[in-house]
């Protein structure tokens, strides 16, 4: 967990209202699990008091550099969207505890992901795909709105939603999943918490990991802005420090 | 340049801690700098049993603010001073204890398990939590009420008690001066003004709970406000909060009467703003003709100049 | 799009004002649009005599937002029906003239001489300026002495009285509730927030008053918070006011509960700025589902899944 | 009196925390009379409510560009600083009412600054020397500070003073005046409100006039945020709307 300036090497629009920015650094790059994210610095001087997450999609160890996928939702999004190459980003990060892949060989894993809860996920796919066999179903609002489905394809056999029809299946992933009808031994999930729950609830009987989000004030585990229940004995976890990722069976949505 | 203060009988290296709620119990700031390095810590506001807290959203932006409705989620007196105290106990950083509760007799029994702690310097006695439905603020709204729950907390503590005020008041020194009645050893001021933001998509509040407390930048004007009234009237030290960013705000509470000064809101920014600004805060001093923090105060709250 | 608004009896081509003591009497903004664009004008508050006002400095500037303390300066109630209303008589847009006093008695002689005036369509009493010493403020954080003034101001004023609240109070909803039993046709809210900034150099508050009142987006969660509370418990039409800067902010006070809205502070940053929310309103109720003002409200303040 | 966004020409350092900013545009350069000031607004966003007044230090009309002078002393003029050649800043003005120095012919013209009160008389100095004789006394705190010596030497008897006597006369502007001894018929000042006080009670005997500077809210008579002791009936006058210039014996400091 370090703060540092990332330079941005790339800022640029790959789908509606939905930027691929590539970030360079010396300390940061270099300590990213898959599945963790960043906290960013929006603005200068004291508008903006709290800072972004937003998961890492990618990361190039050579190159020193990492990937965020972020949609435009509101001022600070907005901000982001603006910067130039070379411009400067206060992050901190890496934050959170991300996937742990580690066990898998040769298993058959279901990804879902839906709007911008495809970011982490490709990190995964990509990782996940040098030793097991991967599907990746991911959902989206509209046809404009769909990214990464080439990049996804070369890790995982990918199936595209969309909420209107515009592109792919109509409808949600959820209903996709169902005739897959495939004999899945683990499921990773990110998106919108609606999504989530109709998922966890799907597939209950299979091992599963969700990426939670939630607003956040610190990113750090000291303010308690970001609990989610969990079954544990506190009856909570904070996602920023304790997820973002976290076993389907043990978080109560 | 000598940074110490003494808060009546607490001594602090120099006047610098982050606000309760804002740094934890500490531990998630540990890998960022040395807690030594700071004047004191507030902790996390206990209660009596762990509290879950407020739903979530919990948190919004404003402009140049925030605002929060944790809901005072803590693990609990039992749980503090059994899983968060002793890490705290390997620094010698003032621990000062901030107390909530719904009943009064919640807040003497948190206050007396937890006064005879050793890294325990003092006593915060949170009246003025806006976020939680019942208790917290009202002690802190009425004089009467805030004057009983003080005097009820000083016949159990053994540890100086600083009472830490509401801004959603009408007239906050009369409530200063019902504390300082009933033998309140220092405040704190300011804590959070309630407000509330509004989700234009879902069209209602952000924050699950409607209303949360504002911190930040913007309620900076406010604090400095409440603190220079209530020094003029009141003669106990003040912990000073609300927006600071930097050692600028710092001299700023200082000129309007605060002794030392709290940050919160500005460490989700900047995880090292305590020790920056602590290392920083000399060289400001010297940049506006102060010698010493001594000199400070005795050209700010105590110069009649200064006073209306 | 219609953007006709009814405040009580008062009809407005749709809910965007300048606020009170931002506009001055309206004619320095003529430069840059037509005034009958908007949807009324809230002048700078009349007195009984002409005032001077605090010595300057009379602004500071604070974190989104600023201070002030100009302390009513204004041409007397007579100056302003000789000098300031002819012009304004021009433009078919309604007046709101905001009322000040030091006493009772200045505020009855205040409205009963500006309430025949054809060009006003409305009494916008002002109990809730901070910054004079005598009058103003006290009227409006004592529940019983805002009864007393808005009792006696409707006995004399044939245009409806809108009532302008003062945030600095613990309890908004009470002085609201007593506003509205002495027959107050509407409420405006809220007017700035006591604060102080101190100059570092010259070690004392930059504004000569001492204290100043806080305006801009720094206060805007304050005024959401206090429009919703009192929207819930009060039936009077609301005009709401608060660091508005874009029409987000318009559709967030709508749907907290006002009625129409007023901008302040903006003014001074973007002299354009209400003609530009007027133009940019309609687009922006559409982005978010609204096919009128109608339907704002429906899903805004009177819809329960708001209320909390 | 417009709304325009400029652009900036130049930018650059020329004195002890003093810069010089070259603007240009369509509208406001064209419109500007001597003595007259802008409005700046400050940063993007909602940091910043209020603009930043400064005097217009000079105009190329044919350019379409004006400059100013402004000293570094906070936030705002922190911010002015930053910015880059080809950089935008939003302007209101020219406002004010700047000299009147039609009827000046063949007089012998006092100009008096101190500090950043100098710009808005380089402007008025140069057009005055086409038809007048002009002394300027110029102030400045230590010899860092001083701007603009040779400039005006080229339209006026120039004579510079600083606090602590680093560079030319030592001590306050007064006092040279005091030494010059010549029979002036007018004279013209601008700094901080203490240089003003003494400079009005010294040449009480002459016709003056003073530029007064004050802070503002909205720079163009509405606020009452800026205004000063006058003798007329009203008992005031706002500066940014009756002044900056005034009459020095009308004015109650
Ligand atoms: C762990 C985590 C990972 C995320 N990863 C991504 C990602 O890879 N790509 C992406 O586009 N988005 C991601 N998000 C959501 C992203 O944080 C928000 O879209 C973003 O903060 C909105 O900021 P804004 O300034 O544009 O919106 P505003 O509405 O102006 O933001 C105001 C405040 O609300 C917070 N906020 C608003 N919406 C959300 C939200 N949906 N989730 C959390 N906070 C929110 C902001 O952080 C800010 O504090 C992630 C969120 C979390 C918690
Ligand atoms: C008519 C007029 C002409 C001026 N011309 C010049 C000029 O040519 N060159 C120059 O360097 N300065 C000039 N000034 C002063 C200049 O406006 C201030 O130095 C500047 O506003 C400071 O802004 P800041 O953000 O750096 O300071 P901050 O202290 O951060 O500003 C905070 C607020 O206080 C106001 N303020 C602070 N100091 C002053 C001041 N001395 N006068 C007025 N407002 C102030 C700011 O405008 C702002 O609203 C002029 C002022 C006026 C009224
Ligand atoms: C997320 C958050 C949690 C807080 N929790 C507490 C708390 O538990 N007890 C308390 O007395 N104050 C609490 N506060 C108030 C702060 O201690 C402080 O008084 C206030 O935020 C103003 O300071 P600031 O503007 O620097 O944040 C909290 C503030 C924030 C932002
Ligand atoms: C310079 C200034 C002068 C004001 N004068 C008055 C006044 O005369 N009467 C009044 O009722 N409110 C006055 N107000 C308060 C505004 O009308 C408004 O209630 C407040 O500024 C909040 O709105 P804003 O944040 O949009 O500025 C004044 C505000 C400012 C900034
Ligand atoms: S954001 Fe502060 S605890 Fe998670
Ligand atoms: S600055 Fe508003 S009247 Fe002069």
């Amino acid at each position: 967990m370090k703060q540092e300036p990332l330079t941005v090497v790339r800022n640029q629009l790959i789908a509606l209202d939905t930027y691929e920015m590539v970030l360079k650094g010396e300390e940061i790059p270099s300590l990213v699990q898959v599945g963790q994210f960043i906290h960013i610095e929006i603005g200068e001087g004291e508008e903006f008091m709290l800072r972004r997450p937003i998961s890492i999609a990618e990361v190039n160890d050579e190159e020193k550099t990492m990937t965020i996928i972020y949609k435009v939702t509101g001022k600070g999004t907005h901000w982001l969207s603006q910067l130039e190459q070379e411009g400067q980003l206060n992050v901190l990060g890496p934050l959170g505890n991300g996937f742990n892949i580690e066990h898998h060989n040769h298993d058959h894993i279901l990804i879902v992901g839906g709007g911008v809860g495809v970011p982490p996920l490709y990190h995964l796919a990509k990782k996940l795909s040098q030793h097991n066999h991967v599907t990746a179903v991911l959902g989206f609002q509209t046809k404009e709105a769909v990214f990464y489905e080439t990049q996804f394809q070369q890790f995982a056999n990918t199936k595209i939603t969309t909420d209107d029809g515009s592109y792919g299946y109509k409808g949600q992933v959820t209903k996709v999943i169902e005739k897959l009808n495939q004999p899945f031994t683990t499921y990773y999930a990110c998106g919108p918490s609606g999504m989530l729950k109709a998922v966890q609830n799907q597939m209950s009987h299979l091992n599963g990991y969700l990426s939670l989000e939630e607003r956040m004030g610190c990113g750090i585990g000291a303010c308690f802005a970001c609990v989610c229940e969990h079954t544990n004995d506190k009856g909570y976890v904070k996602i920023c420090q304790d997820g973002p990722v976290l076993k389907a069976s043990e978080v109560i949505l | 340049m000598n940074l110490n203060v003494s808060l009546g009988e607490v001594e602090l290296k120099n006047p610098v801690m982050p606000a309760s709620g804002c740094f934890g119990f500490g531990k998630e700031f540990s890998p960022f700098y040395n807690l030594n390095e700071l004047g004191a810590i507030a902790i996390k506001a206990a209660t009596g049993k762990a509290r879950y807290g407020n739903p979530t959203p919990r948190v919004a932006e404003a402009s140049s603010g925030m605002l929060n409705a944790i809901g005072l989620q803590n693990p609990g007196v039992d749980g503090i001073i059994k899983d968060e105290l002793p890490y705290l106990q390997n620094y010698d950083t003032p621990i000062i204890a901030n107390v909530a509760g719904s009943t009064l007799e919640e807040y003497v029994q948190v206050t007396s398990k937890l006064t005879d702690e050793p890294a325990i310097k003092a006593i915060e006695l949170n009246i003025s939590c806006p976020n939680v439905k019942e208790g917290g603020v009202q002690f802190g709204t009425d004089p009467q009420l805030a004057y009983e729950v003080t005097k009820a907390v000083k016949s159990v503590s053994t540890k100086p008690v600083f009472v830490k005020l509401s801004p959603n008041v009408t007239d906050v020194v009369a409530i200063a001066d019902a504390v300082y009645k009933a033998g309140a050893d220092g405040l704190s001021m300011i804590n959070t003004l309630t407000g509330m933001r509004i989700d234009l998509n879902k069209k209602k509040p952000i924050i699950a709970n409607g209303t949360g407390g504002l911190s930040g930048p913007a309620i900076k004007p406010i604090a400095i406000k409440m603190i220079h009234e209530v020094r003029q009237q009141i003669d106990l030290p003040i912990i000073g909060m609300g927006g600071i960013t930097s050692t600028e705000d710092i001299l700023e509470f200082l000129l309007a009467g605060a002794d030392a000064i709290a940050v919160g809101t500005a460490n989700f920014k900047d995880p090292f703003i305590c020790k920056r600004l602590i290392d920083e805060l000399p060289e400001t001093l010297r940049q506006y003709g102060f010698g010493s923090l001594q000199e400070v105060r005795e050209q700010g709250c105590h110069n009649q100049s200064i006073l209306l």
